[in-house]
């Protein structure tokens, strides 16, 4: 019976997502495309639930019903409107997609079916990470673990990128002067009671639960990641109610940036760390007197690195993007 | 029968998505629009990767006691990192886009075309 | 009893995709941009529902903290749209056709 | 008992969730539309959760589902009344033209 929900549900939402994809090629209006790439992201989220994983719904959900859609806003203006408001794509674009797609589908036949469990993928690497890691590691996230530790090298590699990418953001955007003029007097959301009144009394609440997905994510759905982008959100959260401007002077722009970089730097630390007590790159098990007990002391420190960085990356971003308007 | 029911769908859904994100990449003259195409493209592969990872009657793979049916943590692992790394590479375009708007007063590809750079003092 | 719950469970969350698909298609008509917020915001609450059930269903309430996270921050979404016509007032609408009531204050 | 319960409680939950769906798609103008999302909201999503509440066993997870519900009641009609808002300032309806 569990058999049967999950394929109607699969069914069910692939097709919701072929159909939310349809509407945004049809539809040119930037704002929204931006609305319907947030019904696209709801989609795949639950999709991700479905096929089990949990820790990447987690990080959808969190990215996309908060950051993306803040971003693209930011940079659409009202002129951006297109002359056109909804048509098909021409026909050599969708030639050359019809035929990109029939070899792909015809290289999906050599694939193993869906939910198949001799397919080729489940006998390399997963049997050891799932059978080893309760005993290697020592906790009950097996993506925790294999992010963190067995595959920490590459996660390092994926901090850095964000670290860089904001980065890259902060000076594309870092010429730009306030462009608005200064008669213009705008409303901030905040003057209106009920929205102020009760979305304040939110924020504590996502920094809160950015904690708990934090420090939980040994355990459960979550991490660094994840919570650096609910963090993000709730501070984000009091740009969008206040202005962007409101935002700094909780957080300084410069300690700002310093967060992004101590992120990366806490990360290259315990490596580091590891390497003078006598053991390799970011092998976490000399750290301590046992080696669980070492494993689980650097998934800490390395996760709030993590953390540090893609929660100070995204406000970093939130407030490049809104530097200039009041 | 019902185990059987998707078989090869998800693989075509993701290709389906893969296509329409590069049919939105090439076709589109708004470039915002054309970042959201790329975003489409990326999560085809999403899609791709964790169904590959899923095993039918399978767990979330976090390991609990009496539960010994686990999908494939492996593609979590990378696309986890993958969607946040996206998001943030998703950030740098649009500031490139709000560079050209500086420079060109528009975000239209063929408006781009036709005008001569306009603000060379703004460039820091 | 189990077997009966699983039955319950399946005809909730079909009745929930039917109700996820309507908003979807209001997503899809518009015709305002208001009408597609409206659409996404119910679409969100929705699939909190749909993804609590499921986890119900499939015997691992422990993952709920997926809707509790949508939950508590799916208004950013809707609070980015909102903040941009604060702040972008005598705009353009959906259509072409002029929106605003011209400046404010 | 408890089951039979949770089970009426999350099938009329459902049941009101899909007729406020169809009213959003019937509905002919946004306010109207605004009025059935409310729906959704509050009473739909309260029957709901209240069933999974009372499946919820433990209470852990029966704490999560009761903040979601608390989470909803709080923020959804601020979003709604904030949407409300910025389309009546932007006269939504008159810049399509119809509905008045």
């Amino acid at each position: 019976m569990g058999q049967l929900i999950n394929v109607v549900m699969d069914l069910g939402l692939l097709a919701m997502l072929v159909i939310s994809a349809l509407m945004i090629i049809r539809n040119h209006s930037p704002l929204t495309v931006a609305i319907l790439s947030g019904i696209y992201s709801l989609v795949i989220c639950t999709l991700f639930v479905i096929m089990d994983a949990v820790d990447v719904a987690f990080t959808e959900a969190a990215v996309g019903a908060s950051i993306s859609t803040v971003l693209i806003m930011a940079v659409v203006k009202p002129g951006d409107e297109p002359v056109l408001k909804a048509s098909w794509p021409s026909a050599a674009s969708v030639f050359l997609g019809i035929a990109t797609g029939l070899l792909l589908v015809y290289g999906t036949f050599d694939m193993p079916w869906y939910g198949d469990p001799s397919a080729p993928i489940h006998h390399h690497l997963a049997p050891r990470f799932l059978g080893q890691s309760g005993t290697e590691i020592g906790i009950p996230n097996v993506v925790t673990s294999v992010l963190s530790s067995y595959r920490g090298y590459d996660t390092l590699g994926e901090v850095v990128v964000i670290f860089t990418a904001g980065t890259a953001v902060l000076i594309l955007l870092a010429g730009d002067l306030p462009v608005e003029d200064k008669s213009r007097v705008v409303v901030q959301l905040a003057s209106n009671s009920i929205i102020k009144t009760i979305l304040i009394r939110i924020i504590p609440l996502v920094i809160l639960f950015a904690l708990y997905v934090q420090f939980h994510g040994d355990y459960g759905p979550g991490g660094g990641f994840q919570a650096g982008v609910i963090f993000g959100a709730g501070l984000i959260t009091h740009g969008l109610l206040s202005g962007s401007g409101k935002m700094l002077e909780v957080i300084n722009e410069k300690w700002v940036t310093i967060g992004m970089a101590s992120g990366v730097l806490i990360y290259g630390f315990v490596g580091v760390a590891a390497l003078l007590l006598g053991g390799e790159f970011l092998n976490y098990s000399v750290l301590a007197e046992s080696s669980t007990t070492g494993q689980h002391v650097g998934i800490l420190i390395i996760e709030i690195g993590v953390g540090v960085t893609v929660a100070f990356t995204m406000i970093s971003l939130f407030a490049s993007f809104n530097r200039g308007r009041p | 029968m019902s185990e059987t029911l998707p078989g090869l769908l998800n693989y075509w859904v993701a290709v389906t998505l893969f296509v329409f994100g590069l049919i939105i990449v090439i076709d589109s003259r708004n470039m915002i629009k054309k970042l959201v195409g790329l975003n489409i493209f990326q999560s085809a592969v999403f899609l791709l990767f964790i169904t590959m990872g899923k095993v039918t009657d399978g767990n979330a793979p976090i390991l609990a006691e009496g539960v010994n049916n686990f999908s494939n943590p492996l593609p979590h692992v990378l696309i986890l990192t993958a969607i946040v790394v996206g998001v943030a590479t998703t950030a740098v375009g649009l500031a490139l886009v709000s560079r050209i708007r500086k420079a060109y007063g528009t975000i239209h590809e063929d408006e781009i075309y036709d005008k001569p750079e306009i603000e060379p003092e703004l460039v820091p | 009893m189990a077997d009966s719950m699983d039955i319950v469970y399946l005809i909730s969350l079909l009745i929930l995709l039917f109700a996820l698909a309507c908003s979807l298609v209001r997503a899809g008509l518009g015709p305002t941009w208001f009408d597609r917020i409206l659409a996404v915001n119910s679409f969100t609450t929705k699939s909190i529902l749909a993804i609590s059930v499921y986890f119900f269903a499939t015997g691992h309430p422990e993952y709920i903290d997926i809707a509790l996270l949508y939950a508590l921050i799916s208004y950013v979404g809707s609070l980015a749209f909102v903040s941009y016509f604060n702040q972008n007032r005598s705009g353009v609408g959906d259509n072409g056709g002029t929106t605003g009531r011209g400046d404010h204050q | 008992m408890i089951e039979v319960l949770a089970s009426v409680l999350l099938i009329a939950g459902s049941v009101i969730v899909l007729i406020a769906s169809i009213g959003i798609i019937k509905l002919p103008d946004f306010y109207c539309r605004l009025h059935a999302a409310g729906v959704i909201d509050t009473m739909g999503s309260w029957l709901v959760l209240g069933g999974l509440l009372l499946l919820s066993g433990n209470l852990v997870n029966g704490f999560k589902v009761a903040i979601i519900g608390v989470l909803l009641f709080f923020i959804a009609p601020v979003v709604s009344h904030a949407i409300a808002r910025a389309a009546i300032e932007y006269d939504a309806d008159k810049a399509e033209g119809k509905d008045g």
